[in-house]
């Protein structure tokens, strides 16, 4: 496979329907730089259902980016809206469909649940057997009367 | 417009920035006052070297206010972990209870700093420092901080000392404390002003009121005081509250000058803490139907201290009212010439006005018999002094060069007398208003020479030399051309022509001419002296006209309760309401309490009435106005032993009901309701 | 306490001193700001190189004021010869117009100066003084002064020209006046904030530099205050905070990152941009009087739900935004606000307020929307929010600049044990289990109505009844007969008396014979400050009147446990914390700040301000309206609304006419008849 | 014959003044002259005025030097500002020594109002 960037649509049509709500609708285009030349991403969304292709065509949503910095949102390593926040990214047309859409890029490399996170840090004292709950004052009488 | 927050019980105040921090300020009189001198320049407190910050403040009393501070400047996220409370009340002293509360879970040990100055300026002083001739000493020792001021014999000291142990220095008091968690620690602070008379003595130790009361004798003290006033309720919530705002503020501005133990309303804070012939008076007038035990004391004073001698530097002549008297330094050594000062034309004419209109309220025949002499004396006055030019008015021109007021009047800074073009008379000068004075004193002495003094041929003389000139002043007063009464007259007898509020006074007296009245009226209301929010002082057009002027085109509200007054003297029931309105609707934005003046802008300009600056606050005579204006809206008025009650209020203000109207009747109700019913008529009380 | 005049019309708002001023100040920050950044650090008049002095301020309306001053220090005797209004407008950008009046009898010719400048500083850098990153220019151009400051491809510019010809250099306007005898001069400013967009223009849905019709906006107002509920009562108090509290909510509204709606920002300064838990909480408060705040909230926050797992943004899938920052803080990533996630009320409160929002307004459609979005917030209640696995909602950070707190209590040292240490992590606190059992409760309701889906609610009702009885065993202080503020990462009950526990009554968790004794402490002298509920009891160890979550009052926390109190029946002491709610404003013009101190009544005869509380503030000035549902025991039920009053005496009569819902509009009345025990 | 003298020599010749027609009391004056005191008792009794040469107390008694009372007795010091500034000391009644201002001479050189303006109208 090819850059972040192809991995990142080509998944995409799998991905979609699970990531996006189903009143979804609408058509994003992402004009992506690349050493002076514009590569073309055209998403259609349909009731979560993706369709996406190559067409430069007309959408509902247009977003223009440099490849190399949307490389980074497909890996998860780069935030969309922080990016368009300075400028990074521009976008014409309906941002708050941009918006949902946000919703299928990938975590940052390397996360980690925040289940597991917990559950490695308390070594197992987690789950519904663990330890009874215990008010201080009662855990002070159960230490003196030791 | 700096935030200052003043407790005070008659002329001993303290004013403050909203820390409770007093720094010297070369604008505005900051620090703890009494008898015209500065005590106390600097109060500062300081937490670990650190100012404090102040998360708000209480006004509890006049005479009592608390602040909640926390050291540094406080952050959104960053919890303070000391408050500190000062509690202050000026009871006679001046007292400061200082309280820290610790709210760490562990003890803190704090260095806490009260910086303390005295510079004992007279208030003279302050606007225009200069170099005292003096000096000032601080002496410590072990339980106190002694600051003391000393010229040839002139002495005044400020006495601090705390309840907790301290460190007493020169520069103030310093305190080591621990605090333990969730602690708190407190410290009373005693402030003490002395003003040295015989022995070493105070001067003031005579006055019963001076020294000694507690902070819940001073409340209850205002308790009985409210309790013995009148009752309103209405359905204008507005007239509720400047009515009760009123109430308190004119106990605060009582006090009790030196060698009487009684208790005189003062002009305002913080300049004026002290007696004024003029202000004292028309405040007696205000205030007769609601709190009548201010009169009488004040009538006493002013009959006790008039003027006997000729004295060019105090613009004194016998019979004279006073205008102003001061216990300053600049007095006691005779720099300035408040010892006192009688440069007023218009105080003596007023006093005679007082004593008739107290008679018809309390019935009290003793006091005008016991005053027969000085009223003579002061209606001898009006012909002998008061007529400068020997041509029937009254006149003013002052003799002390040095600092005498030009202007004599109650309009009396110096360019609020002028002709409409602008230009200023030569003096002396005679404003209409004291020819109304004038007037209205010969017909009341009349009335009291034939009820009291039992003497029917002075009675008949005083008549017929009122309708003299009364006759005259139609003459000569009256500008045909523009219709309205010229605001003076020059020394060639030609008139000063400016249009102005003084004209509204001349209703009040019943100079003016039955025919004359409607145009009279009709010009107070007009568009050039009715801004919306009152009668201007000086008409929009006029040379001098400036709606931010002292005298030359502000509101004052005093002014505003006379015009009202002579409105419905005159049967103009609606212009008086529409007035009367006006000033119910600004007292809303002043909280309750109408300032000394606002500025005289259109109403259509200013959604608010816009703050004069500098204006005094509380003014005794802005005080007793919604009085005045709740006496003109009910029509209330003495006939013999009875009091009428003859109701003219505007539309939607809803109902008045004043109980218990002390007087020669007894107590007695009265009840006004406006024509239209108020949005809120229907209301019961909300409390 | 500097005394600060603010306008504001949405997240754009100026800040000055009481001259008009804006000038660099430590402890404030004044200055014009629109999408969390200052455009204006400097707009300083003077008057023959005098600066001005105050004698009055109108404040006209939210987003208008204007100022009466003169020049120099004021004295006694002295007339001002000139006077200056300054009328400003606020609304995308900024626009003031100087009038100069002579008061003298003469012409005169006066000097005019205006000094402008901005540092561009992002709010947190105006808060914090940090200095600023990227370059700044000022140009002067054709009779304008362009302010630039650029940061990467990160352009913001202020644009300042006047309509009266000016001098024009790089620090200001310099105007020489001439002034006929009585006569007056004027000029407009205008101020237009760009933000450009990468492609050079303005970003088409940023603020702009133009301003709406101002007459427009009046008719905004009128319209915005007819559509709500009329209000009259006995108590002017009552009217007055009403009225002040709607205007406040309409001056909150703002178009935020999407341009169809606008939406509620939080508090003035600080926060001038949607927080999640407080546009949920606002919605809630005012479905009675104003229910499209919580249309727009649930649709902003559906929009921005978490959809992934980002440890810096403290994100996962599901999970309700907690706060959004625009430009230059959202767009680098020295902090995590352009989107951060880190709490964990706003998810079950999301669910909460849908179905609340469809019992009042029968909007079936907006539920029906919504479903995915719902569905994937209970999802997160029972995955990522149950951090241990044992069934309760846990929160702990994992952004390293993220919230240590992430419940409304979000300070660091909010969540403490009686003795005053700090629990260790993760923390489950008791109200986040109470709104995730009415998230569930209700979620059931509208899966079985609207979402088609009866086991899944009948799986929701069965684990939420599991929910409250093992919370009951966990949580209860037998002891203190109290709920346990919290549990810590080792499962002990954090025992702090606190006001968490009130919002248990709210959500229904509380066991119907525990609630009288939870009522008892809500109103003892240890939490009840006698103008509110603390939200840390007097006595416990980080107890501190002005400390933010530690001691102060918080009126939405009140209201939402007066509301509780209906819930379980108290009909009287939710009559009682009305009441002396609507006190203590009295005493803030009828604006309910942020928060206020703790001390105890007795000691303030005012409520004492808390140092730098926002205000307005947006659950502040829905409490109100909360309370005001309270006193009347407004409830939607089966299609109907139910008015149940229970009004205190001192309060009088209420009559709210026209509260709109599924049933059209209704009116309500209520007569104070409740003679409530005096205990002070 | 002092000034000092002469003033409340002066005070027994005069006709009843109706201004303190309602005054009674007495007021001892204390006049340091070196180390001499010289006493003086002034009766008010109804309009009525008397001083004496007397060491009997008074209900107010007035203390200050010889040499500036004086001053006070020929008009030239305001006893109401020496009393402000220490220089006469008071003790009791203060009404009784306000009083005091009545049997004073005013200021020497001081104008008729009405001459003044004649005169001042007249420069011009």
């Amino acid at each position: 496979m090819g850059s972040p960037t192809d991995e990142f649509f080509a998944s995409l049509e799998e991905r979609g329907p699970e990531l996006l709500p189903t009143r979804a609708r609408g058509t994003i285009r992402f004009d992506l730089v690349e050493d002076g030349r514009v590569g073309h991403w055209f998403v259609a969304i349909n009731r979560g259902n993706v369709l996406v292709s190559h067409e430069k065509r007309a959408a509902d949503c247009v977003v223009s980016t440099e490849k190399r910095l949307f490389d980074e949102f497909a890996t998860g390593a780069a935030h969309l809206i922080t990016a368009y926040n300075r400028n990074d990214v521009s976008v014409q047309g309906n941002l708050p469909l941009l918006l949902v859409f946000r919703r299928t890029f990938p975590s940052p490399p390397g996360t980690r649940d925040p289940r597991e996170r917990v559950r490695a840090r308390l070594g197992g004292r987690t789950g519904p057997g663990r330890l009874r709950t215990r008010s201080p004052a009662r855990m002070e009488r159960q230490e003196t009367q030791q | 417009m700096k935030r200052l927050v003043s407790i005070l019980d008659g002329n001993t105040f303290v004013v403050s920035d909203n820390r409770g921090d007093i720094d010297p300020s070369p604008t505005f009189p900051t620090g703890l006052f009494s008898y015209d001198t500065r005590f106390l320049s600097k109060w500062e407190l300081r937490v670990n070297g650190e100012r404090l910050n102040p998360l708000s403040v209480d006004d509890l009393q006049y005479f009592e206010s608390q602040f909640f501070l926390v050291p540094g400047e406080p952050t959104h996220y960053v919890d303070a972990k000391l408050s500190i409370i000062r509690h202050r009340t000026i009871c006679g002293s001046f007292m400061e209870v200082l309280t820290i509360l610790n709210h760490e879970d562990q003890p803190v040990e704090l260095t806490v700093q009260l910086d303390v100055e005295s510079d004992f300026a007279d208030l003279f002083e302050i606007k225009d420092v200069k170099g005292k001739l003096g000096t000032t000493t601080a002496t410590v020792d072990e339980n106190q901080l002694r600051l003391c001021y000393q010229r040839e014999t002139y002495r005044r000291e400020t006495v601090i000392t705390s309840s907790a142990p301290a460190e007493y220095r020169p520069e103030g008091l310093l305190f080591n404390l621990r605090i333990d968690a969730h602690g708190q620690w407190e410290t009373q602070i005693l402030v003490e002003t002395l003003v040295e008379g015989a022995g070493g003595r105070d001067i003031r130790i005579n006055l019963q009121r001076h020294h000694g009361r507690s902070r819940d004798e001073m409340r209850r003290e205002l308790d009985e005081w409210l309790a013995r006033a009148p009752k309103l309720t209405s359905d204008c919530e507005p007239l509720e509250e400047t009515y009760q705002r009123s109430l308190v503020d004119l106990a605060a501005l009582r006090y009790t000058p030196l060698a009487t133990g009684d208790r005189l309303p003062t002009a305002g804070l913080p300049w004026f803490m002290t007696l004024f012939g003029r202000d004292s008076i028309i405040t007696c007038l205000q205030t007769l139907p609601f709190t009548p035990e201010l009169t009488a004391p004040t009538l006493r004073y002013l009959a006790m201290a008039q003027g006997v001698h000729l004295d060019d530097f105090r613009d004194q002549e016998p019979g004279k009212i006073l205008h102003e008297t001061r216990y300053g330094e600049s007095t006691a050594f005779e720099e300035q010439p408040h010892s006192p000062y009688y440069g007023s034309a218009d105080s003596t004419a007023l006093f005679l006005i007082l004593l008739d209109e107290y008679e018809r309220w309390s019935g009290d025949t003793a006091l005008v018999a016991e005053l027969e002499h000085q009223a003579r004396a002061a209606l001898n006055w009006i012909d002998r002094y008061g007529d400068l030019m020997g041509n029937g008015y009254v006149w003013f021109e002052r003799r002390n060069l040095r600092n005498g007021l030009e202007n004599q009047c109650w309009k009396d800074s110096w360019d609020s007398i002028s002709y409409s073009s602008g230009r200023l008379p030569d003096f002396p000068r005679a404003t209409c208003e004291l020819q109304g004075y004038a007037y209205d004193a010969k017909m009341r002495g009349a009335r009291l020479a034939r009820l009291v003094w039992g003497d029917p041929l002075y009675a008949d003389r005083l008549e017929r030399e009122a309708a003299e000139l009364k006759q005259r002043f139609n003459r000569d007063f009256w500008v045909e051309k523009g219709e309205y009464y010229a605001l003076a007259l020059d020394t060639e007898g030609g008139q000063v022509d400016a249009l102005s509020s003084n004209m509204g006074h001349l209703l009040w007296s019943g100079i003016v001419d039955e025919d004359r009245a409607p145009k009279v009226a009709e010009h107070l209301v007009g568009p050039r002296l009715f801004s919306g929010w009152g009668v201007r002082t000086l008409a929009v057009g006029e040379g001098r006209y400036n709606p931010i002027g002292y005298h030359v085109g502000t509101v004052w509200p005093f002014d505003n309760s006379l015009i009202a007054w002579g409105l419905r003297r005159y049967g103009f029931r609606e212009e008086a309401g529409r007035i009367a309105e006006a000033m119910i609707d600004a007292a809303k934005y002043f909280d309750g309490r109408l300032p000394e003046a606002f500025a005289g802008y259109d109403r259509s300009l200013t959604k608010y009435p816009v703050q004069y600056p500098t204006a005094c606050n509380p003014q005794a005579w802005s005080t007793g106005t919604p009085m005045l204006l709740i006496r003109t809206l009910l029509g209330l008025e003495p006939h013999g032993e009875h009091l009428m009650v003859d109701p003219a209020m505007p539309e939607g203000m809803g109902r008045i009901e004043v109980l218990d109207i002390p007087g020669r009747w007894g107590l007695i109700d009265a009840f006004g309701r406006g024509r239209a019913e108020h949005r809120g008529a229907a209301r019961r009380g909300t409390d | 306490m500097k005394e600060l005049v603010s306008v504001l019309d949405g997240s754009t708002f100026v800040l000055s001193d009481v001259q008009g001023d804006i000038d660099w100040s430590p402890d404030y920050p004044s200055g014009l700001f629109a999408g969390d950044t200052r455009f204006l650090s400097k707009w300083v008049l003077t008057i023959e190189g005098e600066r001005l002095t105050p004698l009055s301020i109108d404040d006209l309306q939210y987003y208008e004021s204007r100022f009466f001053l003169v020049p120099g220090e004021p004295t006694h005797y002295v007339d001002a010869k000139t006077s200056v209004i300054r009328h400003r407008i606020v609304g995308g950008g900024f626009e003031e117009r100087l009038t100069v009046l002579n008061h003298r009898d003469e012409p005169a010719v006066l000097s005019l100066r205006m000094e402008v400048a901005s540092d561009f500083a992002n709010l947190f850098d105006a808060r914090d003084g940090h200095s600023r990153t990227g370059q700044s220019t000022r140009t002067v151009e054709d009779g304008r002064l362009r302010l630039c400051h650029r940061r990467g491809r990160h352009v913001v510019e202020t644009v300042v020209s006047s309509t009266e010809p000016a001098e024009v250099d790089e620090d200001g306007f310099t105007f020489r006046v001439h002034l006929d005898v009585h006569g007056q001069w004027s000029t407009t400013f205008h101020a237009a904030c760009l933000m450009r967009g990468a492609d050079g223009g303005d970003a088409g849905e940023r603020p702009r530099g133009n301003l709406p019709e101002r007459p427009d906006r009046r008719r905004e107002l009128v319209r915005w205050m007819a559509a709500a509920p009329q209000l009259t009562a006995d108590s002017d108090v009552l009217e007055d905070t009403y009225r002040r509290s709607l205007i406040d909510l309409a001056a909150l509204q703002y178009f935020g990152i999407a341009p169809e709606e606008k939406v509620t920002a939080t508090g003035l300064p600080w926060y001038m941009t949607v927080f999640g838990r407080h546009s949920l909480i606002t919605g809630y408060q005012t479905l009675a009087f104003l229910p499209h705040l919580a249309r727009n909230a649930l649709w902003i926050l559906a929009l921005l739900q978490g959809g992934r797992l980002d440890d810096f943004r403290d994100e996962e899938p599901g999970k309700i935004l907690h706060e959004i920052r625009y430009r230059e803080p959202g767009g680098f990533e020295e902090q995590p606000r352009s989107l951060y996630y880190g709490a964990a009320d706003t998810t079950p409160l999301f669910v909460i307020l849908l179905d609340e929002y469809e019992q009042w307004t029968g909007d079936a459609e907006t539920v029906r929307q919504f479903e995915f979005e719902a569905r994937a917030a209970l999802t997160w209640l029972d995955t990522y929010g149950d951090l241990m696995g044992d069934g309760y909602l846990w929160y702990e950070r994992r952004s390293p600049k993220g919230l240590e707190n992430q419940c409304w209590k979000d300070s660091p040292e909010a969540i403490t044990y009686a003795d005053g240490r700090l629990p260790t992590h993760p923390r489950a606190t008791c109200e986040l289990q109470g709104y995730k059992y009415d998230a569930k409760m209700r979620a059931a309701r509208l899966a079985r109505e609207f979402w088609n889906d009866p086991r899944y609610a009948d799986r929701l009702v069965r684990e939420a009844e599991a929910l409250k009885v093992r919370f009951n065993r966990d949580f209860w202080i037998e002891e203190g007969g109290y709920y346990a503020l919290a549990l810590d990462g080792e499962g002990n009950q954090v025992d702090a008396l606190a006001s968490n526990m009130g919002h248990l009554l709210w959500s229904g968790i509380l066991d119907e014979d525990r609630a009288e004794q939870v009522v008892r402490h809500l109103f003892g002298d240890r939490l009840f400050s006698g103008w509110g509920v603390r939200s840390l009891a007097r006595g416990q160890g980080r107890y501190n009147p002005v400390g933010y979550h530690n001691g102060a009052v918080w009126p939405f926390d009140n209201s939402l446990i007066a509301l509780g109190l209906r819930r379980y029946g108290f009909e009287e002491e939710a009559a009682r914390l009305a009441l002396t709610m609507f006190e203590a404003c009295r005493y803030f013009d009828g604006r309910l700040p942020e928060a206020f101190a703790g001390y105890d009544r007795k000691l303030t005869r005012y409520p004492v301000q808390y140092p730098r509380a926002c205000s307005p503030f947006c659950s502040s000035a829905g409490t109100p309206l909360a309370l005001l549902q309270a006193l009347l025991g407004l409830e939607p039920h089966e299609g109907h609304l139910t008015i149940v009053p229970a009004v205190p005496e001192q309060l009088g009569r209420i009559e709210l006419v026209g509260v709109p819902g599924r049933w059209g509009r209704i009116d309500a009345f209520g007569h104070g008849r409740l003679r409530l025990a005096a205990d002070e | 014959m002092d000034p000092t003298t002469e003033f409340f020599e002066s005070l027994n010749h005069r006709t009843p003044d109706p201004l303190l027609g309602r005054i009674r009391g007495t007021v001892r004056f204390e006049l340091e002259e070196g180390d001499k005191l010289h006493t003086w008792l002034l009766v008010y009794s109804a309009g009525n005025v008397s001083a004496a040469q007397s060491d009997r107390p008074g209900e107010c008694t007035v203390r200050t030097d010889r040499e500036f009372f004086d001053r006070i007795a020929t008009g030239e010091a305001n006893p109401f500002a020496a009393l402000l500034r220490n220089r006469v000391t008071v003790e009791g009644d203060l009404l009784l020594y306000n009083h005091l201002l009545h049997l004073v001479p005013g200021p020497p050189g001081a104008h008729e109002p009405r001459d003044w303006v004649r005169r001042r109208r007249q420069q011009r």
